[in-house]
């Protein structure tokens, strides 16, 4: 199995006759997505890369059965995208697009919470399901089939994550980013659900940055519901302070969004927290090999200690 | 973006939120004259993005208009945490009765405004936050719905016990409310709403963000822009819609992605050196893009080294190489310049740099360290007058 | 509240919808003068609160301004459907290549706004929706959002293939919700809405009907109201806060509720009479407003008999009571006054009418009765020159 | 039982120190409704006949544990009224304001939709349970104990009938006045459900009148839910046409609201139709006596028609 995209992904792409959304229809296409529909409206009856085009998503969902889709469209439509998507139905909808007004996303959010639609952007690169199916931007040739859920606030970060685990042997199920911007469809915490659900699912990755307190929220909602091996990675350490919100920012939020505080948090619920992208792959495998060296007891200790050790031993040999 | 104090002020106007009357002025002439207008003592108030002004000695009261030439004098030019004071507000004093907060902001977490409001306003809110945080009252509104006025009334209850201070009170939450949601703010705050002895009501100062993605629907808001007040190269960098921010480091950095971007300034630190900047050319770059870079980066003569890390998404490695090679032969930089690129069209790319003689690594790390390792050749190479080596 | 086809289209104008150049006449001279400065052929058309005008007769066109004269001189003073024609919309006239539909209404089932669009439109539009239910296009608008871009997109694709001429619809679309909802509309309708042979769009006609409860945030639109077109009284009843309607009956009716006084119209006609009128006093009736029912009342030559059937809620039987009293006074009425009151405070009222020599009764059935008996006889009584004799 | 009001009701009335609100208070104490709390703001701390006023109903709920709220404010406040009332959580709300606009009340519904409260209203005389509680501003002594249910889009046309119900001996189990605006909160079906469901309620009287098509599709539901005897009554017959909305109202609502139409719609299914008020009570009657003479068993038409026979030589005698 895997999260939110699969083999069962019908896939619609709006703005599929812009310069992104052709280009990437291909690219997807190329990786085996089952790209079934393109929506341009006024385009109706054309093909790209041999998809037809519709001038809605509705039609495009009669005609061809989409279920998911993603949005190529410029900002100012992005939003009226959203809403035709979930009108039309489609179950997943993932926003490439950047840049929309916070207040926008406020509304979308709450309109889709009514809904059965989920999002996941905006400002996301997409969702990849190595393998099986990729829906965005990210570049396929770096994912492999694996076992390690990848979730990420970031684009570009989480191929560097994905890359390094892929390097080290340690496929994905699925790989994400959530998006970048302070509103967004899916949060840490729903990844967080469905990684944990997902049998395919071992260990999972959680990359985070600077701003909010969205990796807190994720560290203790971690502490209470997942059992699964979680290694976090969090860019803007050297960010420099004073992006703050004023007063009413660290009032509400109760911090200030510093990348310590988030590593505090997550070392505090004992999350390995990587130094750098490379190392996240280390510390997972790390994590993987201590919880096979314990099979479903807890407190072995002495066990525990000894088989850190191997893993490390192995490393070295391996190096 | 953040936008001064008396920009606030206008926008407080325009939604009749009563502000004191006030002008901006940038010489004590001009605070002389705005005073003699207002008629009656006057604040002076520095007009710098950072908070503490008071405290720092930014905002002054002046009796009478001869005064108000001195106070400004004083604090024109004056140095606040680091910036230099270019604007004063001149506005009418008012006396105090009471200092309240009111302030809204968007809540990540529920995804929601939510309005604040506190009895005990003024320049230790923060402080009233953190050690009696039952004075701080939240109230979330319902996006699609808006602010109500039960809701506003609610809050001014928890202001006053006075009903007609209430009454008073009850339209500003609702306009603040109206501001914030129609000019696109992040944050909109009163800090402090005051009562006088007279009974009136007054937001004696304002402050407001604006959520940068709405800008663009607000072009009257985009021309407060204080440019003055940001650094060279960020402007510039913002028209070509890339993300710059400038440090103090000597490692010039060209990524992609502002988590990348992070990340790869986070490494540099980690091995030992400090990055130059902070800059993002954001997806879909074309050769524009890099160009720009690095005409902003190539003008800071503390760069010493200037790495590219490109993951490529929608970013095609192949714009992004031959945006390089364009800005190699226009700017002719002096210092190294290590590239890594990855991903999206990868190949086309290192075709492309290869042309000028630059390879191209896979691997973060090693860009990075590399990076370093020239900057400090650089250092000696340039002294002996050598011409920059690049990458091999 | 309707209001006529030029008040509309200017609300079209308002918000941007594309309206031919026109203006309102009263006179065939007024008519002259706009088709004057107009200078191209127009339409004259009547403004009458009636559909079916076109087929009337009230809708002619006009090659220039002396035709404009002779076609408004027909048009002014004709009688549509029962309607005097006093006013003409003087507009331009258009080449047509095909009529659309575009309304919008509140649905009262799914309780939201629908808009229909067909590409059948012009005056057999009911037909359309009679015959061909499948030319015409529904679609829902939630009232919280709003409508949406791509909404009126699909709209728009169900009226034209032409790209072009969908995305000219698009914005018309928007507009039209926009006008609807923000002026507070029961209905806004273009039919037909028109593209011209270079492919121009146009309003061409206008349909607003606004809801009554909002007119009190409208009150540039209450002002459209056409006093002129409506029953004397009517106006007068309104600003009192009363329902009138005027009828060709002889038994006046003062009824406490909308649906009691249809019941009670309904039990007059039942017993083989005829209403002389429908007239709600409302709820939290005052004194006042029964006085102005009874001057209303009694100056219709027709009434013989004039009934009062209250069921006191949130009215109060004693203050119809007291107006009941007062009126008697003020209007000395000739004819017979029955009275039936039930329901709160109902004592009191019977204590008040007592002190004027009038009883009550508490059966709706028997007031309507006595009210029918008593109108025959009176005919007969007032010939002979006697009083009214009100009910014991 | 009952519906809707009962004597858990525990009743907040907002707009309590205002004239109708201050006198209806009155009543509805006199009556037995447990009349709770009021709510004026800026009149904290008064009484209005013994009963505790608040700034808010928040307040109100937390002390006072007020479950059912009235609204007497003006219709320019009621709005705001209902969205405060729903947002403290208050499980009833009676609108008797009327003049609201309808759209602001298409907002308040579909906010409403996703809420636990229920709107009974606006432009309702509001929910008599007799003998247990009133909540709005109907006449309480016309009313008498009973298993009659009566819905009504009107206001004083409902006191009539249930006044003749109770001159005929049958009491009522609720009586309401759902609101005659064309967009109010509860509609007949839902009513309709409710009554259908309560043990107590053994007939339903219906009292619509000119305008939507709200009767028809009560009369609809009826035929396919509801077993319980149903009496109807349309207010209108003789009202002039030319109330019509236009094009888009004839094509929306495939009817033009007149009371034949109606009539037509509810004799379609079997429902009787009074032609007065007086008449309600007695359809009601001969139903009730109907059902009494074939227990369970449907069609003894014989025994039917003797049963009515028997009926209207009762009725007779009484007199």
């Amino acid at each position: 199995m895997s999260i939110l995209v699969d083999k069962n992904t019908r896939l619609v792409v709006q703005g599929i006759t812009g310069r992104d959304g052709a280009f990437h229809t291909k690219q997807m296409l190329d990786y085996g997505t089952k790209v079934v529909a393109g929506v341009t409206p006024g385009k109706a009856g054309e093909k790209v890369e041999g998809v037809p085009v519709f001038n809605s998503v509705k039609e495009a969902v009669e005609k061809t059965k989409a279920n998911t889709s993603v949005i190529y469209v410029p900002s100012k439509f992005a939003v009226d995208a959203i809403y035709e998507a979930a009108d039309a139905g489609i179950k997943l909808v993932v926003c490439i697009a950047e840049g929309i007004p916070t207040t926008e996303m406020l509304k979308v959010y709450h309109y889709l919470k009514n809904s059965d639609t989920r999002l996941v952007g905006p400002n996301s690169p997409g969702v990849i399901t190595p393998g099986v199916a990729k829906v965005g931007i990210m570049p396929g040739q770096i994912h492999k089939k694996g076992s390690i859920g990848v979730v990420s606030r970031s684009g570009t970060l989480t191929y560097e994550v994905a890359y390094h685990l892929t390097l080290n042997g340690l496929g994905q199920s699925t790989s994400l980013g959530i998006g970048g911007d302070p509103i967004i469809g899916t949060n840490f915490i729903d990844v967080l659900e469905l990684f944990q659900k997902d049998p395919q699912t071992e260990g999972i990755v959680l990359i985070g940055e600077i701003g909010g307190t969205d990796e807190e929220e994720a560290a203790s909602y971690i502490k209470k519901n997942v059992t699964k091996p979680v290694v976090a990675f969090v860019a803007g350490r050297t960010a420099p302070p004073g992006k703050r919100m004023g007063h009413a920012g660290a009032i509400i939020s109760g911090g200030s969004g510093t990348a310590a505080e988030k590593v505090a948090a997550f070392n505090k619920v004992g999350i390995k927290v990587a130094e750098s992208p490379a190392e996240v792959a280390v510390l997972m495998k790390k994590e993987l090999e201590k919880r096979k060296a314990k099979p479903k007891v807890k407190k072995v200790v002495a066990k525990k200690k000894k088989a850190v050790k191997r893993v490390k031993v192995q490393r070295r040999k391996r190096k | 973006m953040k936008i001064h104090e008396y920009q606030a002020k206008e926008i407080f106007r325009k939604y009749g939120i009563p502000v004191p009357p006030g002008e901006m002025a940038t010489t004590p002439d001009q605070a002389k004259e705005i005073a003699q207008k207002i008629g009656k003592p006057v604040m002076i108030k520095a007009q710098v993005h950072v908070g503490g002004r008071g405290k720092a000695g930014g905002i002054k009261s002046a009796e009478n208009p001869d005064e108000a030439y001195q106070k400004a004098k004083n604090i024109l030019g004056m140095d606040i945490k680091g910036l230099k004071v270019k604007k004063v507000l001149v506005t009418e004093s008012k006396e105090i009765s009471s200092e309240a907060y009111i302030g809204i902001i968007v809540d990540r977490r529920t995804k929601k405004p939510v309005m604040m409001v506190s009895p005990a306003g003024g320049i230790d809110i923060e402080e009233v936050a953190k050690n009696t945080p039952e004075k701080i009252f939240k109230l979330e509104v319902d996006p699609l719905l808006g602010l109500q006025s039960y809701q506003a009334r609610n809050l001014a209850f928890k202001l006053y016990a006075n009903p007609k201070t209430c009454n008073q009170t009850v339209p500003v939450i609702m306009k603040l409310y109206q501001a914030f949601w129609k000019e696109d703010c992040s944050l909109a705050e009163i800090n402090p709403f005051i009562t006088t002895p007279k009974g009136e009501v007054w937001a004696l100062d304002a402050k407001i963000n604006i959520d940068d993605n709405g800008l663009e629907r607000h072009p009257e808001i985009e021309a407060m822009r204080d440019l003055d007040s940001e650094e060279p190269g960020e402007n510039e960098a913002r028209k070509m819609g890339l993300s710059f921010v400038k440090l103090d480091g000597n490692i010039g950095c060209v990524v992609n992605g502002a988590g990348l971007a992070m990340a790869t300034m986070d490494l540099v630190k980690h091995f030992g050196a400090e990055p130059a900047n902070f800059l993002d050319i954001g997806g879909s770059s074309n050769p524009e893009k890099v160009m720009t870079a690095m005409r902003i980066i190539t003008r800071d003569p503390n760069v010493k080294a200037i790495l590219f890390n490109i993951f490529g998404g929608i970013t095609r490695c192949d714009d992004v190489a031959n945006g390089i090679v364009a800005a190699l032969k226009e700017f002719k930089p002096k210092v190294p310049i290590v590239v890594r690129l990855t991903g999206t069209n990868e190949d086309k790319a290192r075709e492309i740099l290869k042309q000028v003689g630059l390879s191209a690594t896979s691997s973060m790390e090693e860009v990075v360290r590399k990076a370093i390792e020239l900057s400090n050749v650089t250092q000696l190479q340039m002294f002996e007058g050598c011409d920059a080596p690049t990458e091999k």
